[in-house]
């Protein structure tokens, strides 16, 4: 056990599949050298498994993309890293047309397993191009496994099972949650499932679902309306695609009243295929209408601190909606 | 045009390089054939660039290249080791088709046990691929040489320059190629392009580039051997720029007679690489008329039962849709 | 009034525009000179507006993409054609990046009146990269609008209405209605509005709402299940992005009981979004769950004929799910 | 270097690019400190850029043609029309920011009533753009001229070839700017690109590419003059390489001293473009040490004014959020 932030913990996760097997290489820009990557995740990585299997490439996110699944049909286990979530937009042509799509074109002949990693989120003054989730993009391009953790425990766990699996998986790190999480992680060699949400806080009253920044949020706010005397069910969905329905429907089934808690945009958000799933599985279960909190559909958010904030959702835009809900 | 013997290629590999480049004329013949009757709903074919894509794949070693091919490449694939039944059986949309089995569209090519890496129908992705793959060849400390080609308008595509920096950069063992046959569709090479010849992108990269006139088989023979060499002793990548025939309309779909004059494609068939190099052989002593009479009338044989093995093969069945979209 | 296809009534609409406006420019890969597109909607454009109004572009889609832009805040209305609508993944960073955003980020000092227009949709054994639905890629992104006529009629009127908007439209046509609907087109000079829903059938019982091909489907199966005693409301919704909310909040408690159909994949299709709007706002009105019917989740359609029927969704399909849900 | 004579502009030309270099360097040390004491979140700065920024726009009129610029080109912009107070506005975050209105990051320049086109964050979608306003003039048969900057590191998009491509293919009058500053953050050029200079890649795509030292302002003023005169007489684009210096880091984000050697920081500094450009004017008796320093209190002035004014502006407010999305 020893305390780790969350970016602690994805470096953690990458050095020690790294360390365990060594067709697994890391780069991107500013990802080699002494660098490590704008936000250091891969600080120290080059110099511990040397300059060939964590580089630099030169700024273009398509050849990162290609370059991804080039290694993994001849048996490399390659990490992309694109600088922010934003730059995954010149690369999302490789990440459809082939990433996702090597394993079923060629049923299953040739395979690209490939971590791509890239920082998401907003809420660090970056304005309308440092601050997107870019996540719905490539959401529902089936062959392509989209996931991101809300802890430093997942933080670890997930991006591990993200390098083993023999699928392209797009690993989302929220870059508020960076150095804002710390918590004891194992030293021990674990896995978390890429294809599982997680229910982080047991409530019969309302159920919360989310995941990253918002998550966290919601976990604050759930102990204040608990002190108000309601109970919230919190999930994180954690596998962004494709879902873990299961889970999400039970969970909604249970109290009858969701929340659907998202720092995107409302429409076209992930939220609205779980609000989709749920209304089809769970209709007659529910006691409320499906609401979702989600920043306004403007484009990302603004970079003066008045609009950034009108863009967010806070923890009190959760709370308020929480209590709303169970009240209803 | 340079003689064959200047090749340095024995008699018996001059003879075998006839038979490819016959092979792949009759079969795409085949093929145009079995889209008129409708027994496959489309054909693109490599007509006029049979003799080029000869010359070059001979210059590697497909047991152990690997090649990142087009849609035009069927000829060169076989030279690669793909049989006719292969091709037919990905025409014919067969659940044993290697390339695709039945998924992709006719003449989507790909081979596991051949090291030809599936393509997709959208252009040029294959150049960010090909550099994964050479990169591996680097990681693997193997001395295997990458093949990728695309034609003169797809090489436009910003994703080609992505991959042609990132080659340079690290001198990857990987040769890349254009097959510049004047059309993009319906499109000249005055519209896709402002430079003499798109052979001088190379050098704006850090590597050689050379224009060849792929109607010329010992000419392309040589420079592909040359740079296939220096890629297979670490000495970097080469671009070529192969000049070659599109001599049929651009698809089944597309009929060229619209947008080009007649006398346009009077001459051209009077430029038919395949009558060159028959002409050659005859006058440089190589072969016979009638002992290509006599291979004409094998490769009859060969494309018939192919043919027939090909159309009495499966095609896949609906309750497989969902297969190979996520390893298990 | 003239019978026209889908695809004359399209030509037509941006004909008028193009007399009507010397700003209006038109371009893309084989969209200029006599070629007229791959599918022939700008056939003879180049001839009446001459070479630069009406022009081929390199094969070059992120070109295609910030050229519009480029004209847009000079003045111009460029329409931009993706030959396919699969093809706009190497243009999605100008999509988004550049043309939704452009309006925004300058709070409309600078703004990009452009239409992009790509043709979707399957059933044309164009297998995994000639059938795609890709909207939902570009679903989402506040100030863009998406829309897509499913009748010649809305065809003119709409593509006339995008050329005239100073919003970025991404003007979707289904390649299989192009030819296969045919009706009394008005000479009148009208436009349809991008941002309304249609009911394009009234009844009490079910409420089915789709657009494109899946639209017409279920159009007919609305005949059949009328004579089984059953009335269905059918909504096109034509304005994919941003949706008409109201109309299809409306149309959805006016029976209480929504079939959602789309051709795209279940998840993450526009019909999931609409779906949550519906679950929203409507919940109490409604007396069955909302049922999406939609592709499986696979990769597109494979081209073999077998799989490609069976990622469809065809009339009987949608028949079926009418009377299930009828019969509730 | 060359003489400063040799550029022949007058001496009242050569004081006024001497205010604009020494106002840039002044303006930028100014945002620093903002930045330091918290009143900006955020800058990146040309320092070291300055010089070849003021001679590049000196060689066109910035009255009639446009400008694409990037992050690095505060200076040119000032050359361009745009004030110190405009800078500061969008430094700040203010509503009257004619850059953004607040919206964007800090040095994301723009402004409507200068003809310099918004860009975005990611980097290079600018030169796509710079297509369009480029293509306008010929169609407006205009003379103006449009120029487009990105860095070393950022020219390697696949969109800059594409753009570059078409630029060669229509003869546009535009002018495409490389700054190579020797680095793209932590990225050396060895591992950005392979061959000996960027400016090879102009006739790659049919026009001059050339190479000149930024720090040198009369040989980059002539260089300019030279292809601005061509493109404006309708001989086409140019591309040309600016050597110049990043003297910072790559942003307030980054700390240089981490991947740069303490003597290449030092020996930086004695290449400053500013100093050296005080010596030729000093050297050929331009000006005097004296009449520096007194355009040195006189811009302090101005900057200050600049700075009071800009902080007394008020931001954007909340409610404004939505504004400007579409077209009413
Ligand atoms: C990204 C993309 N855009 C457009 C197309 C449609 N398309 C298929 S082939 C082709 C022309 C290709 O011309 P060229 O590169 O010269 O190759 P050739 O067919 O002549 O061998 C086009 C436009 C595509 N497949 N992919
Ligand atoms: C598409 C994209 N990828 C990555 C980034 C992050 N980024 C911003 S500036 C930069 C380096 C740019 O270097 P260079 O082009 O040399 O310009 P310089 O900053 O040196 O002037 C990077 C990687 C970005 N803004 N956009
Ligand atoms: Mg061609
Ligand atoms: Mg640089």
């Amino acid at each position: 056990m020893a305390m780790m932030t969350y970016l602690e913990a994805i470096r953690k996760g990458i050095e020690e599949e790294m360390a365990r097997d060594e067709k697994v290489v890391i780069f991107g820009e500013d990802v080699g050298g002494v660098k490590g990557g704008v936000f250091g995740v891969t600080q120290g990585l080059a110099e511990k498994f040397g300059d060939d299997r964590c580089f630099n490439t030169p700024l273009t996110e398509g050849l990162i993309g290609g370059l991804a699944v080039g290694l993994g049909v001849t048996g490399y286990r390659a990490i992309g890293e694109f600088q922010f979530a934003d730059y995954i937009l010149p690369a999302v042509n490789q990440l459809i047309s082939e990433a996702s799509r090597m394993r079923y074109r060629t049923k299953g002949d040739w395979i690209a397993p490939i971590v791509y990693r890239a920082p998401y989120g907003g809420g660090v003054r970056g304005g309308l191009y440092h601050s997107q989730s870019t996540e719905k993009v490539l959401f529902g391009q089936p062959g392509l496994r989209i996931v991101t953790p809300s802890s430093p425990h997942d933080a670890k766990g997930l991006i591990k099972a993200a390098i083993r699996s023999d699928d392209p998986v797009l690993f989302y790190e929220h870059k508020r949650l960076y150095r804002l999480l710390k918590e004891d992680v194992s030293d021990e060699d674990y896995v978390v499932p890429l294809d599982k949400a997680n229910v982080v806080r047991e409530g019969d009253d309302i159920t919360v679902i989310g995941y990253g920044m918002v998550l966290n949020h919601a976990l604050k706010a759930a102990e204040t309306l608990s002190k108000e005397g309601y109970e919230a069910e919190v999930v994180d969905v954690r596998s962004l695609y494709p879902l873990d329905k299961e889970t999400l429907v039970k969970a909604a089934k249970k109290t009858g009243k969701v929340l659907l808690v998202t720092e995107d945009n409302l429409e076209g958000s992930i939220m609205s295929e779980i609000s989709a799933i749920i209304a089809e599985d769970a209709l007659f279960d529910l006691d409320a209408p499906i609401k979702r909190l989600a920043g306004p559909d403007s484009p990302s958010m603004p970079y003066s601190i008045a609009l950034e904030r009108e863009f967010l959702v806070d923890e009190e835009k959760v709370l308020n909606a929480m209590r709303e809900l169970a009240e209803f | 045009m340079k003689k064959l013997k200047e090749s340095g290629l024995t008699k018996e590999e001059l003879i075998q390089a006839y038979k490819h480049v016959l092979l792949g004329r009759r079969l795409d013949e085949r093929l145009w054939q079995l889209t008129r009757i409708g027994k496959t709903s489309f054909n693109i074919s490599g007509q006029g660039h049979e003799v080029g894509q000869v010359a070059m794949a001979m210059a590697f070693q497909p047991e152990k290249d690997y090649f990142l091919p087009y849609y035009r490449d069927m000829t060169a694939c076989m030279v690669w080791g793909m049989t006719a039944k292969d091709i037919m059986l990905g025409s014919l949309g067969k659940e044993d088709d290697p390339s695709s089995h039945g998924r992709q569209m006719p003449n989507h090519y790909g081979s596991k046990e051949h090291n030809i890496v599936s393509h997709s129908s959208t252009v040029s992705t294959q150049f960010p691929l090909a550099t994964g793959v050479a990169y591996a060849a680097q990681l693997k400390k193997s001395d295997y040489v990458t093949l990728t080609a695309t034609g003169e308008g797809s090489a436009n595509q910003g994703e080609v320059q992505e991959a042609m920096n990132f080659a340079g950069v690290k001198k990857l063992p990987l040769i890349f190629v254009v097959e510049n046959n004047g059309y993009a569709i319906s499109v000249g090479t005055d519209e896709q392009y402002a430079n003499e010849t798109m052979a001088e992108r190379g050098p704006a990269y850090g590597f050689p580039g050379i224009r060849v006139n792929g109607n010329d088989f010992a000419e392309t023979y040589l420079a592909f051997k040359q740079v296939v060499e220096e890629a297979r002793k670490g000495n970097g990548p080469a671009l070529i720029e192969l000049m070659v025939t599109r001599l049929t309309s651009h698809s089944a779909d597309d009929d060229h007679s619209v947008y080009r004059t007649k006398e346009d494609l009077e001459n051209m068939k009077k430029n038919d690489g395949l009558l060159l190099f028959e002409k050659q052989l005859i006058d440089e002593g190589y072969m016979t008329r009638e002992e290509m009479t006599d291979i004409d009338a094998e490769l009859k044989k060969e494309i018939n039962k192919a043919t027939d093995e090909a159309e009495a093969m499966p095609e896949p069945t609906a309750d497989t849709i969902l297969d190979q979209i996520y390893a298990d």
